[in-house]
């Protein structure tokens, strides 16, 4: 069903009774070409890609859960291409690139919303780090400007540019950054990929990956064993825990990342905004909430819940910078599991087992990569080989000492 | 016209009037009201409008599960959004206003999306508004974006204070209704320790709505008896007013208490306090929600939840309605019919789904068994309800219940799940509790007063008989159990109108029907397609219909459709709260350096370097701009002599008889050998090979080493060096202490620093160069017996000591050095002195030191020793940091000795294109040198060492600049390093 | 003589003030060393404190008041231990290196913290609004000691009577944390 | 989180700093014919098991002690907590 103005009229006139659904809900069948072990973000564009620009439709998508249940349905929804290394910022301005287009391939309103991401800093040399960045940006062709704190206060006036304990100095935008409605970017990619014949599977957890003579041969789940030619790993968060099933140990440590929205609120913040001297960003819905994170808890945990510490210490640095939030009210907060990469950046590769490829360590950027992870990935298991903007992304960097550390933080993964 | 739905009894203080306003019009009302029992007693029937469909809304519940009553407390930079009118206690002057409307409440503009509901269905924007996609951004997303959120922000700062604390105790007891209150006279007596916490301001829960029996007396009365025997106890602290909203893992709640919510001015105290209480055991007794019926039209103003009726009648003495009706399923409505009849309000009808026998006899009113109500009329306030055997009745105020829900909210979240009771129809906490919690009462499903009495005294005293506790004596009270049968009604399937679930979200049961034919079945789905239980009031009155409803629709159990999670917080918190003190400029603390007051005293400019505050540079009369005074500094410091304070820098006192081994293990060059009496700059890495920090250490004594880090470092660097030494090496006998604050340190330098230090050191220590030669170092004494410790280092390339004292003396010494130094024309020079000069000089600093290069990158490779291990070195060798076209550090200068660099600038070669795919590096630091009259950069180049001499473009095109640099040696002054060493 | 001389100031001023309830004062003069206790050299320095001051080694968590009441002696840590001289030794670490010779490794803290002390019946009230830890005094005994995070400052808090503590900080943040605990003060009295 | 310090009790996680796995106690012999590889899986590659795991927290606001703590990823429940360096010394990495 292709969705318009005039079907919601139509569908408006007649009780809104003739909606269908988005997607089928399929049994598994015994063989796929390609199993997708995760029905989160990455797993179904990577699906719908797969289908619809690589020619493969005979794929299961498998998801233990209901779609969307993991940290595509849980974050702070920002999209940006706002990174300085060569090995990260073609892909995610490639990334960008595709949510500028996304809404209108898949027919389906992700409310992609381009009002720009703000980075504040405080000193002159973080100045300096975000000059060597804007440029990077500029040079792999995506958008950057530098503002200096009179435009910050002509541009946002609610922020403390006169008593705040680190000074105001200015900011790096980008324009095109923004936020998108995160579940909808999940239900938009798995009706899209269902239109291509991609089945969806939910409530199917995988409890086994199994592997011949170095071969893998399909999975095991809880609705049966599912066959396939190749196996697509693809659930971040849970990277070790299934991948443990292929007897593999992975460079990344699972922790939890809060976010949090407040009640409701007539919009006042334009774009997203993040604080230089602290860990706080910030965005306000389309709903009126401001949904607002900070850094990760900090330690190993699968749990989705998190603990007061780092919730003060948003909001302290959320009043920080804008003291005229104090009377919003913290409405909901939640937990996502994240796979915390060794060096903060992801992998999109072949693992050594033939058949058996892995998709994982997206830190706590994952959301904002969804399409060209998705691409990407359908890209390596169609063709064996990397996209041209991925071939970084490989498992074995470490080992060579190839490392993409944007932040510079070494192999401590809550550091990043 | 005021107060005229005031009716007899109550907690309030009618010996008393409060004056307070809503939407500008003046009204009274009693100590003891809430704003919406005041707005009640006033006949203030519209209140709100709904989110989506800005429908008029009214008081629908009498507690923190409103959906609809939401105003703006208070005014200008103190105005309160989304504030729930059944939650704030009146006070004198209160003013609030009705928000969510554009005109006014009455006639609000935006209603006409409630004609446009069929097109507004559940989801339509993501069916919409993709064409043509740029009208996103710039016309639909602007258009949703104002009638986005409820109420207002002032915009302005923050001006109340807020405060948070940190509270013990063997027992939480979470709510003090009947359950909590004997909950805590039991774990009370048997003398743990204790707080009990209510959101309400006053305590006792349903006993101060109801007219129960305690003991033979009314159940508030009994509350207060049971208070007063609290408040004898030393270990029992009750909180009023506060919240206990978020179970946090080993026992660790969060709880907001409203200290001065409730008073016209906070006069300079705590708004509110957040406080982290550490329970060794909890027992939820949080009493339960009403829910309500869906039917027709069942959101105008005058539907209400029935128990809320009965709080405002019995509790505020306030009829909500001179003319009742009442929708059951259960035998508790009843009860609001005879409590209204009883206090002589007229009921015009009751109406039970149920095919029951009346219980009880309403005189005057209608009663239908097996009925339900399918529509109402009334747009600004019901008139009318029709029922399911087509009968109209007249009615200003329609009672429903739907029965009680346990409000299990704080037993999930540590995400146990709930389970369902099929005998009350509802969910209680699960067997998965957070660590040290118990339930009881009604939130543990046990709705009648006597067994909750009973449960929350057993159970608490079960919970210290664990803890050690003698158990106090078996609770004697003499109370009922009321009836409470339930047979579950959810909706009303002959309504052919909109019915309500989610009041604020304006979610109705088609929606859910909706939700389901379009897939979003998982209640997680279903929740976030529709937005249901995602408003102010988290679903509280709305969740459980829906799952109903959905269940229904589905053909699952209940059960089989599950719960969505529950998390913190239980009610919303605000952010000024969460952060507590830490704003403004008390959001991090200050640290100063000893020469803090001289240096504010000679109007120096200050720049933060983490918590620290540093001078950056020393204006002087005359000079226009910040270079004039730094290119002074450093001309005057390599002229004659400057001094930098430069206790900053992170210092570790490191003893132990494997001292020197332990540090041979932390830098990668040799410590062992190190003379004392002398100092050595080490670089360390992580163990990935990467270089962090860097710094100079001195021996001295054999077995006495004192450590500079970086002061960006001291915290990490010390860490892990308690790492290396507690987990790594556990036999080196070798001990850490952080000193930085203990001493003041200064740099002074310059040709003529000798000449000045000889002026303050005793006379007995040869300071000459042959006996104190560059690097060596010494305890001395100064001025006249004063313990210091002296360095000869230098960072600015000149003749140099650094000088440290006891803290205590160092605002002192600055002085004798200013003072003593007049004669050299000392100067004072601040940290951007300190840069360009270590710029000059090609020393790697912040800029350099980023945790991605490595000693290769940094040209500093040649200090790693072959013959030793140290951390990072075994990673550092790994092919990809050792390749051929590795950065290197270098010297950049312009071509065009006028123009300027810049900081972050790239390199590209000549003739290539400035893409990615082309970029050799990035300037990391840059100056103006005063010293060569040009601006000079170090940066990071491919093959920088080899490439001497090349031109290469520094392209900028952040600022649209690009010029030609030409790669140079970073050591731009003195490369020799002779200065150093006279 | 020199021609200079070098004045010592307290980092607070010598602050001290009455509020209702509680009475709060920067403790000055006081010496502060540590002592690090060598790799299996504990027995030579309880020897060493025994001998010269009376005192038996405290455990982890614990301080001992000389009964003299001139030195307390703090457990920081297995090999830690923290030695406040109240008899105003100008050189602390001298007077204590003569007893210890080479039984430890001493580094003079004097300038490292500075010191206040909290007293009244509303101290404990007041700290519950900044330490996190249980200060009940059935828990938190006379002489027990606890390092722990104030308004993002570490502190050394000891129990040095019925109602009174005594709070240890960074020297160089001293001005932020009498602030915090001024706050503290102010918003319970 | 509260971690039973094994020498001071009940401590508030907000004194602590995490590191990670305890297995970052084994550093590998530099001299080690494999100690390219073995450095590599030290640094790098973890169990990162959903269930117990051994982590190192370091008492930066406290006792400056390492410690050992046993706790479920899944629970968050602490089953055991330990000097580091006694575990260090267990784990023979005394000279």
């Amino acid at each position: 069903m292709r969705y318009s103005a005039f079907k919601v009229f139509l569908q408006g006139l007649t009780g809104n009774k003739g909606w269908q659904p988005m997607w089928r809900e399929p049994e598994p069948k015994a063989e796929y070409d390609v199993v997708i072990i995760g029905g989160g973000g990455h797993g179904l564009a990577t699906a719908y890609y797969l289908a619809k620009e690589f020619g493969i439709s005979n794929i299961a998508v498998v998801e233990k859960g209901w779609i969307g249940s993991g940290n595509v349905g849980r974050n702070t929804t920002i999209i940006r291409s706002n990174y300085m290394l060569p090995g990260n910022e073609p892909f995610y301005e490639l990334s960008l690139r595709l949510w500028e287009g996304l809404e209108q391939e898949f027919n389906y309103n992700a409310m992609i919303s381009q009002r720009s991401i703000l980075n504040i800093y405080h000193s002159d040399a973080q100045r300096d780090q975000f000059v060597r960045r804007a440029n990077a940006m500029l040079l792999a062709g995506a958008d950057a400007e530098m503002a200096d704190a009179d435009q910050l206060r002509k541009e946002l006036p609610f922020l403390d540019f006169d008593n705040s304990r680190f000074p105001i100095k200015g900011g790096m935008f980008q324009r095109r950054g923004g936020t998108v409605r995160h579940d909808a970017v999940a239900w938009g990619y798995a009706r899209g990929a269902d239109s291509h014949g991609v089945d969806i599977i939910q409530n199917c957890e995988v409890t086994g990956i199994n592997i011949e003579n170095g071969t893998c041969q399909g999975v095991q789940t809880s609705r049966g064993i599912i066959k396939a030619k190749k196996v697509a790993v693809c659930v971040a968060g849970l990277s070790g825990r299934v991948m443990s099933y292929a007897g593999m140990r992975l460079p990344i440590e699972s922790h939890v990342l809060q976010a949090f929205v407040t009640e409701g609120l007539k919009p006042v913040i334009p774009g997203v905004i993040t604080f230089g001297a602290g860990h706080f960003y910030v965005s306000q819905s389309d709903k009126g909430g401001l949904v607002f994170g900070g850094d990760i808890d900090g330690y190993n945990t699968y749990a989705q819940r998190g603990n007061l510490p780092v919730v003060e210490d948003v909001a302290e640095s959320g009043m920080a910078i804008m003291p005229m939030i104090g009377r919003a009210r913290l409405l909901r907060s939640w937990g996502g599991v994240m796979d915390m990469s060794m060096d903060g950046s992801p992998f999109i590769d072949k693992t050594h087992i033939d058949g058996l490829y892995f998709n994982g360590g997206w830190c706590y950027g994952g959301f904002k990569a969804t399409p060209a992870s998705g691409y990407c990935y359908a890209h390596l298991l169609a063709k064996d080989v990397p996209h041209s903007t991925a071939t970084e992304f490989r498992l074995d960097r470490f080992r060579r000492g190839h490392l993409i550390d944007e932040k510079g933080q070494g192999a401590q993964p809550n550091l990043h | 016209m005021t107060q005229y739905n005031r009716i007899d009894g109550g907690l309030i203080d009618r010996s008393r009037v409060l004056n307070f306003s809503f939407n500008g019009k003046q009204m009274q009302a009693h100590p003891g009201d809430t704003l919406a029992s005041a707005l009640l007693a006033n006949g203030q029937k519209l209140v709100g409008r709904s989110f989506k469909y800005h429908r008029p809304r009214g008081i629908f519940s009498a507690g923190s599960e409103e959906p609809n009553a939401m105003v703006q407390l208070r005014s200008g930079a103190y105005l309160e959004p989304n504030t729930k009118a059944t939650v704030v206690e009146l006070f004198e002057g209160l003013s609030a206003t009705s928000q969510n409307h554009r005109g006014s409440l009455e006639f609000d503009l935006m209603a006409v999306n409630d004609f446009l509901a069929p097109f507004l269905s559940t989801g339509f924007y993501y069916k919409t508004f993709m064409w043509p996609k740029k009208f996103w951004e710039k016309l639909y997303e602007p258009i949703i974006r104002t009638s986005a959120g409820l109420g207002k922000l002032s915009l302005q700062e923050d001006p109340d204070c807020y405060d948070k604390g940190f509270l013990h105790c063997d027992l939480l007891v979470i709510g003090g209704g009947p359950a909590g209150i004997s909950a805590a006279l039991s774990a009370g007596r048997s003398g743990a320790q204790v707080i009990l916490a209510d959101e309400d301001f006053i305590i006792g829960g349903r006993l101060n709505s109801e007219v129960y029996e305690i003991d033979q007396m009314a159940g508030s009365d009994w509350v207060l008896t049971a208070k007063a025997e609290l408040e004898t106890m030393d270990n029992v602290r009750i909180l009023a007013r506060t919240t206990i909203y978020g179970a946090y893992d080993h026992g660790i709640f969060g709880a907001l208490e409203r200290c001065n919510d409730h008073l016209a001015s906070t006069n300079n105290k705590p708004r509110q306090i957040l406080w982290r209480i550490y329970s060794k055991r909890s027992i939820l007794t949080a009493g339960s929600t009403e829910r309500s019926i869906a039917f027709g039209n069942n959101d105008r103003p005058g539907v209400m939840l029935a128990g809320s009726v009965r709080t405002y009648v019995n509790r505020f003495g306030v009829a909500p309605g001179k003319q009742v009706a009442i929708f059951t399923n259960n035998d508790d409505g009843w009860r609001t019919a005879t409590d209204m009849a009883a206090k002589g309000v007229s009921i015009s009808a009751v109406i039970d789904s149920r095919e029951i026998d009346p219980r009880a006899k309403i005189s005057g009113a209608g009663l239908f068994l097996g009925a339900s109500v399918v529509d109402t009329t009334g747009r600004k306030g019901i008139k009318s309800i029709t029922l399911s055997n087509g009968q109209t009745i007249e009615c200003d105020c329609l009672a429903v219940s739907g029965g009680w829900n346990p409000n299990v909210h704080l037993s999930g979240h540590q995400r146990g799940r709930p389970e369902w009771r099929e005998d009350i129809a509802t969910f209680v906490p699960g067997k998965q509790l957070p660590v040290g919690m118990a339930c009881a009462g009604a939130a543990n499903g046990n709705l009648t007063l006597n067994s909750a009495l009973h449960d929350g005294y057993d159970i608490a005293g079960r919970q210290m008989h664990d803890l050690g506790f003698e158990v106090a004596k078996p609770l004697t009270v003499d109370a009922e159990d009321e009836s409470c049968e339930i047979t579950p009604f959810w909706h009303v399937k002959e309504s052919r109108k909109r019915a309500w679930l989610d009041l604020q979200n304006d979610v109705t049961v088609k929606d859910i029907k909706q939700s389901n034919l379009e897939g979003f079945r998982s209640v997680e789905h279903l929740k976030r397609y529709t937005t249901l239980g995602m408003a102010t009031d988290q679903g509280k009155t709305a969740n459980i219909l829906a799952l109903a409803i959905m269940a229904e629709c589905t053909g699952k159990t209940i059960p089989q459709t599950g719960t969505t999670i529950y998390r913190p917080p239980y009610t919303p918190v605000p952010m000024g709260a969460m952060a507590g003190r830490s704003r403004g400029k008390d959001f991090r603390p200050f640290r100063l350096t000893p020469s803090h007051q001289w240096a504010e005293q000679h109007g120096a400019v200050f720049v933060e370097t983490g918590n620290w505050l540093r001078a950056q540079w020393y204006p002087r009369r005359g000079e226009t701009t910040w270079r004039q005074s730094v290119d002074r500094e450093v001309e005057q410091t390599r002229k004659s002599v400057g001094i930098c304070d430069v206790t900053t820098l992170g210092k570790i006192d490191i003893q132990g008889r494997d001292a020197a081994e332990f540090l041979n293990k932390v830098y990668v060059n040799g410590f062992a050998k190190l003379a004392v009496g002398k100092t050595r700059y080490g670089l360390m890495l992580r163990e990935d090979g990467i270089a962090y920090d860097d710094g100079t250490t001195a021996r001295l004594g054999e077995h006495h080493f004192v450590m500079t880090t970086t002061t960006a470092n001291a915290v990490l660097v010390f860490r892990r060096l308690e790492f290396a030494r507690q987990c790594l090496w556990p036999d080196l006998d070798v001990h850490l202490i952080s000193i930085t604050d203990g001493w003041a340190q200064y740099a002074v330098a310059g040709p003529n620093s000798r000449g000045l230090i000889r002026k303050i050191a005793d006379k007995e220590y040869d300071l000459s160069n042959e006996a104190f030669p560059f690097m060596a170092c010494k305890e001395i004494s100064i001025c006249g017996g004063t313990l210091a410790r002296l360095f000869r280092i230098s960072f600015s390339g000149e003749l140099a000591y650094e000088i440290a004292v006891p803290t205590r003396f160092g605002g002192s010494l600055m002085e004798i050095l200013m003072e003593a130094g007049k004669e050299f024309d000392v100067v004072a020079y601040g940290t951007e002195a300190l840069g360009v000069m270590r710029i000059e000089k090609g020393h790697a600093a912040g800029n350099e030191l980023i945790g991605q290069t490595t000693a290769l990158n940094l040209g500093l490779d040649r200090m790693v020793s072959s013959k030793k291990d140290c951390i990072g070195k075994v990673l550092s060798q790994r092919d990809a940091l050792n390749e051929e076209d590795a950065n290197r550090l270098v010297g950049f200068r312009p071509v065009d000795r006028s123009h300027q660099l810049v900081a972050g600038a790239h390199f590209i070669s000549k003739g290539n294109q400035p893409v990615m795919l082309n970029d050799e590096g990035w300037m990391t630091s840059v100056c103006f040198s005063p010293t060569l009259g040009h601006s000079i950069g170090l940066g990071f180049i491919k093959r920088g060492d080899q490439r001497k001499g090349e031109i290469v473009r520094a392209v900028n095109p952040i600022q649209n600049s690009e010029i030609e640099v030409e790669i140079v040696s970073p050591h731009f002054v003195d490369p020799e390093g002779e200065r150093l060493r006279v | 003589m020199s021609e200079y001389c070098l004045e010592p100031a307290s980092v607070l001023d010598e602050y001290k003030q009455q509020f209702n309830g509680a009475e709060l004062r920067e403790l000055v003069d006081v010496g502060k060393v540590s002592i690090a206790i060598p790799l299996k050299g504990e027995e030579e320095v309880e020897k060493v404190l025994a001998d010269h001051f009376g005192i038996a080694i405290p455990t982890v968590g614990k301080s001992v008041l000389s009964e003299d009441k001139m030195v307390r002696v703090i457990r920081l840590g297995n090999d830690q231990l923290f030695v406040l001289l109240f008899d105003q030794q100008s050189d602390p670490r001298s007077f204590l290196a003569n007893k210890f010779g080479n039984v430890a490794y001493l580094t003079d803290q004097s300038d490292s913290w500075v010191g206040l002390e909290i007293r009244g019946t509303k101290a404990r009230q007041a700290l519950e609004r900044i330490c996190m830890v249980d200060l009940h005094p059935e828990v938190f005994l006379e002489d027990h000691i606890a390092r722990t995070l104030m308004e993002h400052l570490g502190v050394l808090i000891i129990r040095n009577g019925d109602d009174s503590f005594v709070l240890m900080s960074a020297s160089s943040s001293a001005k932020s944390f009498l602030h915090a605990i001024i706050t503290s003060i102010r918003n319970v009295v | 989180m509260i971690i039973e310090h094994p020498l001071l009790g009940p401590r508030d996680m907000a004194e602590f700093v995490y590191l990670g796995d305890a297995a970052l106690i084994n550093r590998p012999d530099w001299q080690d014919p494999d100690a390219a590889n073995k450095y590599y899986e030290y640094q790098y590659l973890r169990d990162n098991p959903a269930g117990l795991h051994r982590e190192l927290w370091y008492h930066e606001q406290g006792d400056r002690s390492w410690l050992v703590v046993t706790r479920d990823t899944l629970t968050h429940e602490i089953t055991n907590v330990e000097l580091a360096r006694d575990v260090a010394v267990e784990e023979g990495r005394s000279r």
